[in-house]
């Protein structure tokens, strides 16, 4: 349609976005763009705001850090271990859960206890999972001839560990959007694909992935952007450590070091951006191709 | 395929949709479904394509009871009322979805579509997604993609509605001619009379949900089974005159005037007839007796309309308009006092409370 | 609030009182940010009301912000807000940041002031070790609160099986973990706790080596001495014969469930390894084993006084500090938490010997007053302890070679020292 | 997936010492219901619960009004710089919030709202989460109501209210529980921003059980059973909603 | 209220769906639209109701430009081809709703919504949700609620498609009645050409997005435009045949035959015709002619039908089917040949190119 933007639109707009905005300017935006300021800052006084100079060196900093390489590749390696996943799993166990099944008020609670089960309990019960010696995951894989696995305490196995309990946790919030996106789906749609002898699973594919695009579409943005800011999981899982000998390291998990334990707020600062920057490219491409994938 | 209803229902809730429909829909016929708006005929389709379950009865396909199979599996082509399009395919992808469910290898299945999207006069949309196609435009993409597969059974929920009259025409010639073609047995529901006694083989009356007649079409307008059949099919419609009948069965007198019409058909074998009944003669079936000494309805003219090359007059007979079509021949003026003739054998009579028409036809 | 004081509490280093300019004579409200929670936050009240109660114009209202980690952002927060309470709990590393940036408050004035000040008897009474923790460029920045120390748990059932007594040499301690080691029954003989790293500087001090140069902020530990300290220990860890807590987050609950026979680890941990032990294993603790020498770090926080505070309600705060610090204090402190008295004339207490007579375990940390040492606490120690503890997990996990480990923690942690000033 | 929601439940009945033993006992020896009791009385949980129940309520509230008006902005309304200001909100999301807290504390601080409920609640009346999520389900309603809905002489702000969000419902109510239950279970924020035990809500009071060298976990397992509750009991009567779906008939094609 | 449009096109990225409209209807009319499906008729309307901005053109209310005024301020009533209800509201709450946005009321609105839903038969749905409805009952919704607010202008795209003859009649009554009680300036899209002629006071042709005609119906029907429009209208249609314009421009011979016509009306002044027309004639005006001296068609009966009273012809002209209209009282048999007599001021003459109709219409 030829609905094109005026003034008028415009100011309308605003209206309808000014609560919105003024709480995100004041919490996010603003310090958004102190922080970065901040990033520059490299000899001043934090407490004081006195800034004595400024440059590029907490930049040029993080890009020498080993560290920082090392925490942007396991963080890598987490967002594309765990969207995949979580994204599939949760969409098969939403379109389930959707049916007309026994006891599906039952199953949908099981899926969404997760969710507000104590982190604590979360990671104890986890750390009893990965358990070398006690563990369930060795336990049961022992029935299939595998040898126990150091799950926590081998630090090649701290991101698969990692992933495991994120596609764990974050399953039962997909779920419960996916469940309010299949909502959206129009039910007569299916109506015409069983009379065009779609199967089951035909329907799910023709019919419900396209017509959830726009909910998957959100998810999967969401789901990067907090993948990529992964720090709860890591402290549950290995105690306020990052893995054994760090090998569980991520970008916030070096950030969180870098501003709290060191006070080096502009290496924190330039930190932070550097994954602002990788997660926005990664979004502004999503978008693009969500733009021309998501139907309607 | 033969299609069998015995006893369907269909209640939601507290409203009962369909009301114990028997029908039997012989192999390749092509059935109109006919109604006032609301009498169940979207909810019988919905039952055969099996997209409800009857809440009571059977569905028979040929000697199959068809009941518990789903609707993937019973080889149908439905256009819905509401087109039901998949918004996010194109044209092109949209018809050729019942061949991708078949597993019609892409290359073929594209030109099937692409053959029918021709028929139907949609070749210059198929990039177009449904939301960019008007009303008539969609309409044709939902009956392109019913028929593109070639079905065992056609259902067909007022396809046309949104066509304009020669388009409809063409397209109603094409369904009908693939509709023979392939023997499918089709079920068309129109508002359009004269489409429905053009085309179908039978007509399937219904009202409030129960079935009311189903014969082929020009019986049904010749032999109605009751008032409502009756009165539903014409246009304009059958005019009903309060009557009570003679002692010789065969006379009735109008009520209210001296008028006094002897029937050529007999009545039904066994009926006890009411005295009381419901005369009715279809507008056409009039003439204007000249004769003085002839039986005939009297009244004065009020209305002379010329439709095509028939004169239509709005008659005043007991304050009630009657209207009869006659021969333009004899000049007729408003004010004209008139006395309407009756061709034989085509006065029906029917019981006042029940509406079953009065009279045996030999047709049956 | 002002910032009245800040330029008072320099050169004050001979007695002079001039940090010292007021009285209070009327009601002073001072905040105390802690992270004492349960049991230890429960009795730290007590002690407080005992203070409000003993005095006419002051009142110290305890706020508790959480566990340290807590502590530490909203300290930080409010420092950049300036809305800081008079006094915190603070770590000494904490203490080298809060001192970079101006943010605590010199007590050595007080100390010495003849009116409120203590004694140079009352002073050298606090345990030496603790005040040289406290103590920058000799400026006294805090008093000692709670502390820790790490000692040697055993378990006395295995050690009779095995006819051991507790181990005093790395010597020893080798041998028992040795005979300890069971692989049948999956025990391992010693359980290190997964922070080995922050406790390296311990073991390279026991080798006869030396950590770090404070005055030079040079680590020293890429030496021989630090050579034998983590080959012992990765000896062990490569023998079997030692492991790391690993999945079970603390030591206490393997050695607790008898999976270890021996656990070195922080005494603060008393409560819990018993809790863990209840039941299943009979157990007890002694000092750290020697190496070349003897070396034990304390742990734990000391209360510090924020420079942002009044003149008023600093000294109201050093009235609270004194409080907190006598004997009779530290006793109770000690008996109801566990911690160690910061007092060696508290030691002598009767109350106190007759609580670690009927609580041996809690009487191990005391013996090692002699031979402690404060953990690392320069510029940049955060960092330098993460990249310790990184590379000597690494060893220790079979990643890395020890040479390799040990040079490149050495020069990491150099980098970080260095990157920090 | 309830696993660890069994071992905190069954935790909570446990002595001390039945805790960390491995593999893990389900089933205590004896049922300690005074676990609960204690846990109760550990820390001042009748005032948290009040301050939770209102910063949940006023918070879940405010968001969903900004929340709607925002989102029908960016899905209904075609202004100059959309795309650009909805990507750009898009990029605060990106900013770890661990960077924020600092910043944010000092705002607080300069308007005065330290330790009062403003500081718990009005940060967090807006998100652009749930933007986000509204703006989707927002587009995905079918335009020829809104044409409808201006026929009928509907302006823009009823329109929204009286068509798009009670055709909303699911996502509403789903953005209502996320918020709600994130809420509720917000910890470090709370504690930061607030400092008298009056002002303090349920998660802080979970610190009660843990020190630096070790958690009293039977306690600190009854206490968080107690708070999860009535999350769970919200979920369970919300759920319905979510899954009853909205009437889309009514529209043809 | 009179509505004008002034070059009014809508064009949808590459596709002109509106080209330069240029109409006035006035105060208080009532126009049916018609055309073919996707001429531009559904966009049309969107347009005057202010849901599509036009990409170039102005529209006047009265002597006021409304381009730029929202169609929530228009006061406008509007019947969407897919009626557009609202599924989460009771088909009452439906009714009321455009009275709600006035303010008018509850008590008031409840009662002029039930009015209303009586009107159009549904007031025993009330309480439904637009889901649990017909098809045809939503559309009555629909047209309910276009209505209860007694707008200025009423749109109304197609809104009795859905429904069976007799309702439909009684509904269009409804509406007329409605328009001229209140005076509505009213459009009506609609693809019956029966209904369009018999309620209509203009009717306004469309095809592919150009404006075609705008007249009153019988105008329309006996002087249409061009070939387009007189094909467009009536059924069966209108026969064309091939044809040259002799000198004195007068006569027309039909191609390929002997059979010379003399036209009764004048060509249009100071055209310049080309030679080669066609020649267009309604089968109505067909006459059997018996006088072998007077002009006339000669071909073999193909066909006969009796449709109503009077026989349809199938005449085979020239390898073409000719459709003639007759009177029964010849006895024509299959196989006759027949000279087919044109009434006179009857026959249409087009220009082959432009479709133009030469001839000048007295009318006009
Ligand atoms: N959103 C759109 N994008 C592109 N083309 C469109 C869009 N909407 C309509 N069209 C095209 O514009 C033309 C006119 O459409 P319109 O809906 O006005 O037709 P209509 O006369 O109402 O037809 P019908 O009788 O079939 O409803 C059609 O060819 C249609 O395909
Ligand atoms: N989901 C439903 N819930 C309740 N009643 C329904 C539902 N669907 C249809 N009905 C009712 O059942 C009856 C039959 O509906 P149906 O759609 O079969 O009518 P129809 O004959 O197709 O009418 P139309 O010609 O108007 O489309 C109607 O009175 C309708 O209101
Ligand atoms: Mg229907
Ligand atoms: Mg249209």
């Amino acid at each position: 349609m030829n609905d094109t933007p005026t003034i008028g639109k415009t100011l309308k707009a605003l209206l309808y976005l000014a609560p919105a905005l003024l709480i995100i300017g004041t919490f996010n935006i603003y310090p958004i763009i102190k922080s970065f300021l901040m990033s520059f800052y490299t000899d001043y006084d934090y407490f004081k705001d006195i800034v004595n100079e400024r440059g590029l060196s907490n930049y040029s900093y993080i890009f020498q850090d080993p560290e920082f390489w090392l925490s942007m590749k396991n963080t890598m390696i987490f967002v594309i271990g765990v969207v995949p996943i979580s994204i599939i799993l949760s969409l098969g166990i939403a379109v389930l859960l959707n049916q007309k099944i026994k006891f599906r008020g039952f199953f949908r609670t099981v899926y969404f206890i997760p969710f507000v089960t104590s982190v604590v309990a979360v990671s104890i019960v986890w750390r009893w999972i990965f358990h070398t010696q006690y563990g369930l995951l060795n336990h049961f894989l022992g029935f299939f001839g595998v040898s126990p696995i150091k799950w926590l305490s081998d630090p090649q196995m701290a991101m698969p560990a990692l992933i495991i309990l994120a596609v764990w946790k974050g399953l039962g919030y997909n779920i419960i959007i996916f469940l309010a996106g299949l909502q959206n789906i129009n039910q007569q749609y299916y109506l015409a694909a069983k009379i065009d002898g779609a199967s089951s699973w035909q329907r799910f594919k023709n019919i419900t992935v396209p017509l959830l695009s726009s909910t998957t579409f959100f998810i999967s943005i969401i789901s990067i952007i907090n993948s990529f800011k992964v720090f709860d999981e890591v402290f549950a899982l290995f105690g306020g450590q990052p893995g054994p000998a760090n090998s569980a390291q991520t970008v916030v998990y070096y950030i969180f070091n870098k501003f709290y334990g060191e006070w080096d707020f502009g290496v924190a600062s330039a930190a932070a951006y550097a994954l602002f920057i990788v997660i926005f490219i990664l979004t502004l491409v999503q978008l693009y191709v969500g733009k021309r994938k998501v139907n309607y | 395929m033969e299609v069998q209803m015995k006893d369907v229902t269909m209640q939601f809730n507290n409203i009962t949709a369909v009301d114990r429909m028997n029908v039997t829909i012989e192999d390749g016929e092509l059935v109109s479904m006919l109604g006032p708006s609301g009498c169940g005929k979207s909810t019988t389709l919905f039952m055969l394509a099996g997209l409800y379950k009857p809440t009571a009865g059977e569905i028979f396909f040929g000697d199959r009871l068809v009941n518990k199979i789903e609707p993937e599996h019973r080889e149908i082509g439905m256009v819905f009322q509401n087109y039901a399009l998949y918004p996010h395919l194109s044209v092109l992808k949209n018809i050729m979805f019942p061949l991708k469910m078949r597993k019609v290898s892409k290359g073929e299945a594209e030109e099937l579509a692409r053959e029918m999207a021709k028929l139907v006069q949609i070749d210059h949309l198929l990039d177009r997604k449904p939301g960019q196609l008007s009303g008539g435009q969609q309409q044709r993409v939902a009956i392109a993609r019913a028929l593109v597969k070639k079905p065992k059974i056609l259902l067909l929920d007022e396809p046309l509605s949104n066509l304009d009259a020669r388009l409809r025409l063409e397209m109603r010639e094409e369904i009908r001619r693939i509709q023979q073609e392939v023997k499918i047995t089709t079920i068309f529901v129109t508002h359009d009379q004269e489409e429905a006694m053009s085309i179908s083989d039978k007509i399937l009356l219904m009202k409030d949900g129960k079935f009311q007649q189903f014969c082929p079409p020009q019986e049904m307008y010749d032999h109605p089974e009751n008032e409502f059949v009756a009165s539903f099919l014409g246009s304009p419609p059958i005019n009903l005159f309060p009557a009570s009948l003679m002692d010789n069965l065969k006379d009735v007198s109008i009520s209210g005037t001296n008028d006094v019409i002897t029937l050529s058909s007999p009545l039904k074998e066994g009926m006890d007839p009411a005295r009381q009944v419901t005369l009715g003669i279809r507008p056409e079936d009039f003439y204007i007796e000249t004769d003085e000494k002839k039986q005939g309805i009297l009244g004065k003219t009020i209305m002379v309309e010329r439709i095509g090359r028939d004169n239509l007059l709005n008659v005043e007979v007991q304050n009630k308009t009657v209207r009869a079509i006659v021969s333009p021949d004899l000049r007729i003026e408003r004010g004209d006092v008139v006395k309407l003739g009756i061709l034989p054998e085509r006065a029906h009579l029917f019981a006042v409370h029940t509406g079953e028409n009065l009279l045996d036809s030999k047709l049956r | 609030k002002t910032n009245s004081s800040n330029s008072e509490k320099s050169d004050s280093k001979n007695g002079q009182t001039s940090g010292i300019t007021t009285t209070i004579d009327k009601p002073v409200t001072i905040e105390f940010w802690h992270a004492m929670t349960g049991h230890l936050g429960e009795t730290l009240q007590k002690m407080t009301d005992e203070f409000n109660n003993s005095q006419e114009n002051i009142t110290v209202k305890l706020v508790s912000q959480g566990n340290y980690g807590d502590l530490s952002k909203k300290v930080m927060a409010s420092a950049k807000a300036r809305t800081l309470p008079v006094m915190s709990q603070a770590y000494e590393d904490w203490m080298t940041q809060y001192i970079q940036n101006d943010l605590i408050t010199d007590l050595t004035p007080y100390v010495q002031d003849e009116k409120y000040g203590w004694t140079d008897e009352e002073y050298n009474d606090i345990v030496k070790v603790f005040r040289d923790a406290n103590t920058w460029d000799g400026k006294l920045y805090g008093v000692p609160f709670n502390k820790s120390t790490e000692i040697l748990y055993y378990n006395t059932d295995m050690f009779k099986e095995n006819n051991l007594e507790a181990p005093t040499t790395w010597e020893e301690l080798r041998n028992a973990a040795q005979k300890l080691t069971n692989k049948d029954k999956k025990v391992v003989g010693l359980g290190l706790e997964n922070s080995i790293g922050t406790s390296f500087p311990t073991w390279v001090r026991q080798a006869g080596g030396t950590f770090l140069d404070e005055g030079s902020n040079k680590i020293m530990f890429d030496s021989p001495e630090g050579k034998e300290a983590l080959e012992f220990l990765n000896g062990m860890m490569v023998d079997g014969i030692a492991r790391l807590a690993g999945e079970d987050e603390y030591m206490s609950n393997p050695f607790g469930r008898g999976d270890t026979g021996i656990y070195i680890g922080s005494s603060a941990g008393i409560p819990f390894v018993s809790q863990a032990a209840e039941g299943n294993i009979n157990w007890s603790a002694a000092p750290l084993p020697k190496g070349k020498v003897g070396a034990t770090s304390f742990q734990g926080t000391n209360i510090t006084v924020f420079s942002s505070a009044t003149d008023e309600e600093k000294l109201a705060a050093w009235e609270y500090l004194k409080f907190m610090t006598s004997k009779e204090q530290t006793v109770f402190w000690a008996k109801e938490t566990g911690y160690i008295p910061v007092r060696t004339s508290a030691l002598e207490d009767p109350t106190w010997k007759q609580y670690i007579e009927e609580n041996p375990v809690y009487g191990v940390g005391q013996l090692q007053f002699e031979s402690g040492f404060y953990d690392p606490r320069p510029v940049g120690a955060f960092d330098m302890k993460n990249v310790v503890s990184k590379e000597v997990q690494s060893v220790l996990l079979g990643q890395k070679k020890v040479d390799q480990g040990l040079a490149d923690a050495a020069k990491g942690a150099q980098d970080a020292l260095d990157k920090a000033k | 997936m309830i696993l660890p929601f069994v071992w905190m439940i069954s935790t909570s009945l446990k002595a001390p010492n039945e805790v960390m033993i491995m593999p893990p006992k389900w089933i205590p020896d004896i049922f300690h219901w005074d676990n609960y009791v204690t846990a109760w009385t550990m820390a001042p949980f009748a005032r948290y619960t009040l301050n939770s129940l209102v910063v949940v309520i006023a918070s879940t509230i405010g968001e969903l009004i900004t929340t709607i008006l925002a989102a029908y902005a960016f899905s209904r309304i075609n202004f100059y710089g959309r795309d650009i200001a909805f990507a750009v909100l898009l990029g605060t999301m990106m900013v770890p919030g661990e960077v924020l807290l600092i910043p944010n504390f000092v705002t607080l601080a300069n308007l005065g709202w330290i330790d009062q409920y403003e500081a718990l609640i009005i940060p967090w009346l807006a998100s652009i989460f749930s933007i986000f999520l509204l703006r989707q389900f927002f587009l995905s309603i079918p335009k020829e109501l809104s044409f409808a809905a201006k026929i009928d002489g509907c302006s823009d702000f009823r329109f929204l209210w009286s068509i798009m969000v009670p055709l909303a419902k699911p996502a509403l109510i789903t953005i209502a529980l996320l918020k709600a239950i994130g809420s509720w279970n917000a910890f470090l924020w709370p504690l930061i921003v607030t400092s008298s035990e009056n002002m303090r809500t349920l998660p802080v009071g979970l610190t009660s059980f843990s020190t630096d060298a070790g958690t009293m976990y039977e306690l600190l397992m009854a206490a968080s059973t107690m708070i999860i509750l009535p999350m769970i009991i919200l979920y369970i009567i919300l759920q319905k909603y979510i899954i009853e779906g909205v009437a889309r008939a009514g529209i043809k094609g």
